[in-house]
């Protein structure tokens, strides 16, 4: 792959490329941070990078959203609307999952009055 | 020194996973698979098929139905889950967090939020049922509604909103989007259908629609008053401390 | 003129989780994480996908955030607590 | 009949969904009412199950399109040869069911019973939907539903640490749902399908671009943190450990193994049909890392003082017998994974049973002792004969000692990676399960061979509602040992649709 | 000539039901009694009744539910199962009664009864498998079936032994199961069949591998050195389980492996073969079993207590089994097959005197055991017989194995082997006569020289095992005998 080529598809794919810089970032959060609900929102992070992956892919250039009301034509163009409709699923899992994990933090503050990783190693 | 070496581990995979996307076809233009293979019926019958204009909310109400009864499956374990760990509010035993802290709420934020709650509680009522049409659908109503049980018991008070919302009747609103989905999927079977079917032949033609349309909101409405039910309870059950 | 805002969005929406990460309050870190999820929903706006948009807006924005919050009251307000 | 054998499918999965999410509502004035109500569910979606069992072995796969909408437009439920394991979760969820009665009475407070059961419930959900669903973002979502309930399932008891171990299980699985999710992403950016067999179609159809290999690398790391494989095992041994004991023999035995069927969906399921993408460096990586895992949880067993920590830490390392069994498998010559696959897949079913049966004896044990460390718990088994009888034949067992089921197992796994030309697998193997048998007769030698120490005298046998489901497995692992055509009837045809041969299909030498 | 026949499953089967019996209903003294013998009468009748079939060279199978594909569940009653089923039950019935007076008033007896039954089934099943699969199967479930045995007493000591038995076995069955598979992938079968199911175009390296491992696998039960360390400790077993595990089930199921690998799944050709080829696998196996033998022999030497003494002349005497199969000879294997018989009989007395004497007396050490033979003149009569056996002086049972080992060792070209085993029998000398001595030409340190002799149950066995060994000795040649049978299983091995 050439350099013209590679910033070529750099471009075309920003989106792409910006939903994992955003999932390292998440990671890196994940991963570095001692404190738990700092952690999670890493966590939220990549999981939107995911979705913002997902729902650019479904994209087409000058579509409209795939709602058939007035002024559409035969020749309208629609973004794919599967994309969507899984990211919308996916939207209240990781809700779901947040609200677990911030209630089990609760749950875990008033046992062991911290919420830094590694101190609660030592807790052990 | 282990954080260097973390940074170095992601760098490199952020490389390959930029690699890996980048190689992709162009994002947006019209031949990628993406928008070659499935999404041609979906644009040519879908609206026909699925009774609703908002293609988004007829793919998620029928073709890909199951998954919808997953997501609402999903809130109604993070509800469970929230309940096995944290325990479900008392309101003689409990209240919230906003109370016992000494902050006084302004009169400005309780003005705006007694004129403006039954207006959002109406545009959630709103979108869930107009999701066919227009953007919006029982999920988005769902978070809506629940947002609006967040605002007026932050602003309130935590006992109005447990008494008002009692427990009797939060139990089954919360369990709505899950058993929607059952009720329409039996109906379907008893007709001998496959589960989720909206189009019932046992039903005489003229009004097959109707029935479907009726099916369909019924789902909507469930999937909306479950989610917010969930949502509101998740938010009670983490909101709530011992009283002195 | 779109796709230039597209790549404002985008870049924006960096800035904002770079910021979630380098906020040593949770508090802050919470609302940026909400600002966070705002951009993401004007993203998905220009993405044309208004669903998402007003899904996200609501459960990203709304309710995770106040979750975080009520999490953050209960418990530590400083990451390195 | 045939009609109804049709449905059955996503009526265990409804079954499931609509007894957990009725739970509340019936149990609201009676709170234990709840066990009876899950209970009653368990054993319909039983019914439905061997139903959907029966016809496949019959009739074949079912193909059911949700709605009615044809595959890949709508969401197919696809129950074949690897869904039959759906059969074992709904078996092992009634009698874990039926043994919680007393244990959770006695462990929870009694207004959060019907949490229980309900989470319980949706676990199954989960894990049923997750094995028959054709889709893979539904898969995900199912993921998602077993896992959150999981997570919640090892935090219920107010015990301390739970809350820890629980998020622990909690981030490793929340990172490897969105590896899941990436990948399905990925695989729907280069195929435009989400139904897998359309997907293993569609793979054919385009030139293999390096994102189908990190989509198969991200499901593989994605599946093999929810199996708890080495290195990524960590969040196991506590959440196993602390979790009360039937929801241990839940993970253990169950949930552990949903990784692997997400394996076998994926690789051969999707690549492997695709036939497009070599994935044979994959696996290969699996079975080395697969043979460190025995070699791991093995060794860490051995140095636990805490009954449940034992047994977690062997099921790391039968996690690695049944992954280094699925992955001797050949790009060009499929049938020369056979063995090995029958091996990975009758120990998925076998180490189910033994795994529970363990974990319930040991759950037995702490509700009448209150006790889990090994030097509380000596001569234990002179007061609970029955209870430490059963303990003894699973340990047998798993240790792979003839003839009970383990031994099965061991065999088929040492066969197939010997005929494969692994034979340091194989070794790899033979000398994990030398160092597991030794720590299971240390529990063995502490619970029968010692005399009973102080605080223990007064125990008696465990109630009956636990001894049922124990004496029940604990005799099906040494019938299944023995008659082992019985599950090996059903296994072979699994295992031979897998690898892409016909069901019938028969190997060299018989 | 093969006879489908439900026999050979029913006599495992017998002891199987007994140990379940003892455990549902052990607690009985008089019940657990009565389970015990007549289990082992009716099994001693059911193989017994195989016998003159088996002499007239019928095999009776039974052919079971296919256990994984490929492999069914086979018994298969031949010359050489038939001989070693009925070494085992013979000795069954006499190691029970013994038993039943050696654990009175001994703790946990009905598991101890219970795990002997399957102690004994499973060795009549290692006796008639006819597969190395089933073979397997039976000598794993041997392995676990032992273990409560060993650690019987329950003392640190014990657990400490049982461990160490575990280990050793265990190893050795995990080396046994990777080279049975490998011999699945090589032959596609693992029915033992002779002359052999493996052949020199295998691969010899691959071939002299899996020797080795078979080897290994099987010698630790069979106790070759350097892998006999689990024997001696396990000697703080009660003496039934020693009588059991040192001369009939454990032990013997080792070089019962070893005569099945060489014979039945090698065969003589292909050794022959190989060691054309270079790898000479069977010679490196006998001069591992004579330099056992000497060593063993040595060390038993240096033993002070009776019973660690009598397990280092084990070691040293299973070596001479192994020798004799390791000879590729028909008069060596004749003469280490039969050693299986004798050795157990004389062996198995020696043990019941050891017992006996530490019941009534509570002495373990020969150095304590002055004038013994004044105190229990018959006990140590039967001692003396079974010394001489040892040592292979006619008209003893010991004599006969020995002169059909050194035929073999002739047959073979092999003067060194003659040598060894004069100079062993010397050493067998060394260390039995010491005792024999020590009974009956030294004062007891009490003085007190009146008869007082063990219980009859204690007793009996002693004396009718003695009488055997004179018998097998000096009716060598007699139809019915350990040798005729040896002869039959031999004449399959060879093709003569």
């Amino acid at each position: 792959m050439s350099v013209s080529e590679l910033f070529y598809k750099l471009n075309v794919n920003f989106n792409y490329v910006v939903a994992m810089t955003l999932f390292i970032i998440g990671l890196y959060t994940l991963i570095s941070k001692p404190n738990l609900i700092k952690k999670f929102m890493g966590l939220n992070i990549m999981e939107t990078s995911i979705f913002l992956f997902i729902v650019s892919s479904g994209a087409i250039a000058g579509g409209k959203a795939p709602i058939f009301g007035e002024g559409v034509g035969p020749e309208t163009v629609f973004v794919n609307p599967i994309p969507q409709a899984l990211i919308l699923t996916g939207i209240v899992v990781a809700m779901s999952t947040t609200a677990l994990a911030l209630s089990l933090m609760i749950k875990l503050y008033e046992q062991c009055g911290t919420l830094n990783a590694d101190k609660l190693k030592e807790l052990k | 020194m282990k954080k260097g070496l973390v940074v170095f581990a992601l760098f490199l995979l952020w490389i390959l996973l930029v690699y890996t996307v980048i190689v992709l076809p162009p994002m947006g233009s019209p031949e990628n698979p993406t928008n070659t293979h499935i999404i041609p019926r979906y644009l040519e019958k879908g609206v026909e098929e699925g009774g609703a204009h908002n293609l988004v909310t007829g793919i998620i109400l029928n073709y890909r139905g199951f998954d919808t009864m997953g997501e609402v499956t999903v809130i109604f374990v993070a509800l469970t889950c929230v309940l096995a760990v944290l325990g479900r509010e008392n309101i003689l035993r409990h209240t919230s967090k906003a109370e016992v802290s000494s902050v006084e709420k302004s009169v400005i934020v309780k003005c705006v939020v007694r004129f403006l709650a039954p207006f959002i509680i109406l545009f959630a009522f709103y979108i869930i049922l107009h999701g066919a049409e227009s953007p919006g659908g029982g999920f988005q109503g769902g978070a809506i509604l629940g947002a609006s049980v967040i605002i007026i018991t932050l602003t309130f008070g935590f006992a109005l909103v447990a008494k008002k919302l009692s427990l009797k009747y939060r139990v089954l609103f919360e369990s709505a989007g899950p058993l929607s989905f059952f009720i329409a999927g039996m109906v379907a079977i008893f007709c001998g259908q496959n589960f989720l079917t909206y189009l019932l032949p046992c039903v005489a033609h003229t009004y097959q629609d109707f029935v479907r349309h009726l099916l369909l909101i019924m789902v909507e409405i469930g999937i909306g008053v479950g989610g917010g039910a969930a949502i509101s309870s998740i938010f009670l059950a983490m909101e709530k401390v011992e009283k002195e | 003129m779109l796709r230039s805002l597209d790549v404002i969005l985008l870049v924006f929406l960096l800035v904002t989780a770079v910021g979630v990460v380098r906020t040593k309050d949770l508090l802050g870190a919470s609302i940026i994480f909400s600002a966070y999820s705002f951009t993401m929903a004007i993203v998905w706006q220009q993405l044309s996908a208004p669903d998402l948009a007003l899904t996200e807006a609501a459960v990203g924005a709304g309710v995770t955030t106040v979750l975080f919050l009520i999490t953050i009251s209960r418990t530590v307000r400083r990451e390195d607590e | 009949m045939a009609e109804f054998a049709h449905h059955c499918p996503v009526l265990m999965v409804i079954t499931f969904l609509a007894g957990a999410v009725l739970t509340p509502i019936v149990s609201k004035s009676k709170k234990k009412f709840s066990f009876w109500w899950a209970f009653f569910v368990s054993l319909l979606a039983l019914l439905f199950s061997s139903c959907a069992v029966w016809s496949l072995y019959t009739k074949g796969p079912i193909s059911y399109w949700l709605g009615g909408w044809e595959p890949p437009y709508g969401i197919e439920i696809y129950f074949d040869y690897i869904s039959s394991i759906t059969f074992l979760m709904t078996v092992l969820g009634a009698l874990i069911i039926l043994y919680s009665k007393k244990y959770i009475e006695h462990d929870i407070k009694e207004e959060k019973l019907p949490v229980y059961y309900t989470l319980v419930l949706l676990l199954l959900c989960g894990m049923v939907g997750f094995s028959i669903t054709g889709d893979m973002f539904n898969l995900y979502v199912f993921l998602e539903i077993l896992s959150l309930s999981g997570y919640a399932l090892i935090a219920i008891t107010e015990e301390k640490l739970t809350a820890m171990a629980s998020f622990k299980y909690l981030v490793m699985g929340a990172v490897s749902s969105m590896c899941v999710l990436a990948g399905v992403a990925l695989l729907y950016n280069v195929t435009g399908t989400l139904n897998m067999s359309d997907m293993a179609l569609r793979l054919q159809q385009f030139e293999p671009i390096a994102t189908s290999y990190m989509a198969l690398c991200l499901f593989v790391v994605g599946f093999c943190v929810k199996a708890a494989m080495f290195p990524v095992h960590v969040w196991l041994p506590d959440a196993h450990a602390l979790a009360p004991s039937p929801v241990s023999a839940l993970l253990s035995g169950l949930v552990i193994k949903v990784g692997i069927v997400g394996l076998l969906r994926v690789i051969y399921g999707i690549y492997r049909l695709g036939g497009a993408i070599d994935f044979t460096t994959v696996t290969n990586f699996m079975g080395w890392l697969a043979a460190i895992t025995v070699l791991v949880g093995a060794f860490f067993a051995f140095f636990q003082d805490d009954i449940k920590m034992i047994f977690a830490y062997s099921s790391i390392s039968n996690i690695g017998y049944i992954i280094m069994g699925i992955s001797l498998i050949s790009f060009t010559q499929p049938e020369r994974g056979y063995l090995g696959m029958v091996g990975g897949l009758i120990h998925i079913f076998n180490h189910a049973i033994i795994k529970s049966t363990l974990f319930l004896c040991a759950g037995a044990i702490i509700y009448k002792t209150g006790f889990r460390k090994l030097s509380d718990l000596r001569g234990i088994g002179k007061k609970m004969p029955i209870t430490c009888g059963a303990l003894t034949i699973a340990a047998l067992s798993i240790a792979g000692i003839p003839p009970t089921a383990g031994f099965i197992c061991k065999w088929f796994i040492v066969l197939g990676a010997i005929e494969f030309g692994r034979g340091i697998w194989a070794a790899a193997l033979l000398i994990g399960a030398i160092f597991v048998f030794a720590y299971y007769i240390k529990i063995v030698n502490a619970i029968f061979f010692r005399e009973p120490a102080e605080p223990i005298l007064e125990v008696d046998e465990a109630p009956l509602s636990m001894l049922i489901p124990i004496v029940i497995l604990a005799i099906s692992c040494l019938v299944f040992g023995v008659f082992a055509y019985l599950p090996l009837a059903v296994i072979k045809p699994a295992a031979a649709t897998i690898l892409g041969l016909p069901p019938t299909y028969i190997p060299p030498g018989g | 000539m093969i006879v489908n026949d439900i026999r050979p499953l029913l006599a495992p089967m017998i002891s199987i039901l007994c140990a379940v019996l003892i455990f549902w209903r052990g607690g009985n003294a008089f019940l657990r009694r009565s389970f015990s013998i007549s289990a082992a009468i009716v099994k001693w009748v059911v193989v017994f009744s195989m016998l003159q079939g088996s002499l007239a060279g019928k095999i009776y199978v039974t052919e079971l539910i296919p256990f994984v594909p490929g492999i069914s569940f086979l018994l298969r009653v031949d010359g050489l199962g038939m001989f070693f089923g009925m070494v085992s039950s013979t000795l069954w019935i006499i190691t029970t009664v013994y038993a039943i007076g050696y654990m009175e008033g001994e703790h946990a007896r009905k598991r101890f009864f219970a795990f002997f039954a399957l102690c004994v089934s499973t060795t009549v099943g290692i006796a008639f498998a006819g597969n190395l699969f089933t073979l397997f199967v039976f000598y794993e479930m041997l392995t676990v079936c032992t273990y409560p045995l060993v650690i019987h007493e329950e003392t640190p000591e014990a657990m400490r032994a049982g461990r160490k038995y575990l280990v050793y076995t265990l190893t050795g069955g995990s080396l046994i199961l990777f080279s049975t598979a490998l011999t699945f992938y090589l032959a596609d079968t693992v029915t033992f069949a002779e002359p052999g199911i493996l052949s020199i175009s295998n691969g010899v390296g691959l071939l002299a591998a899996m020797f080795a491992m078979f080897m290994l696998g099987f010698g630790v039960k069979a106790a070759i050195m350097p892998l006999h360390g689990w024997l001696p400790s396990a000697m703080v077993a009660p003496t039934p389980v020693s009588a059991l595990l040192h001369a009939v089930a454990v032990v013997k199921a080792g070089v019962f492996g070893i005569t099945r690998i060489i014979y039945n799944i090698f065969g003589v050709s292909t050794l022959k073969d190989m060691a054309l080829e270079g790898m000479d696998v069977a010679s490196v196996l006998m001069w591992a079993a004579l330099i056992t033998i000497i060593c063993a022999s040595l060390m038993a030497l240096m033993q002070d207590g009776l019973k660690k003494r009598l397990a280092y002349s084990t070691v040293s005497q299973l070596s001479y089994i192994v020798l004799g199969v390791s000879l590729l000879t028909p008069d060596g294997a004749l003469g280490g097959i039969v050693h299986i018989a004798n050795q157990a009989f004389m062996k198995i007395t020696m043990f019941f005197v050891a017992g006996a004497i530490y019941k009534k007396t509570h002495k373990k050490n020969i150095s304590e055991m002055h004038g013994i033979g004044h105190k229990m003149p018959l006990t140590m009569a039967t001692f003396t017989i079974a010394s001489l056996g040892m040592m292979g002086l006619p008209p003893t049972a010991g004599f006969i194995s020995k002169w059909y080992l050194c035929l073999g060792a002739l047959d073979a070209g092999k003067m060194v082997v003659v040598v060894i085993l004069l100079l062993s029998s010397f050493l067998n000398a060394a260390y039995f006569l010491p005792i024999v001595y020590r009974a009956y030409f030294m004062k007891p340190q009490d003085g007190n020289l009146k008869t007082d002799e063990a219980h009859w149950t204690l007793l009996v066995p002693c004396v009718i095992c003695a009488l055997y060994v004179i018998a097998l000795g000096l009716f060598a040649d007699l139809p019915f005998v350990p040798l005729a049978l040896a002869r039959g299983a031999v004449t399959g091995f060879f093709g003569l």
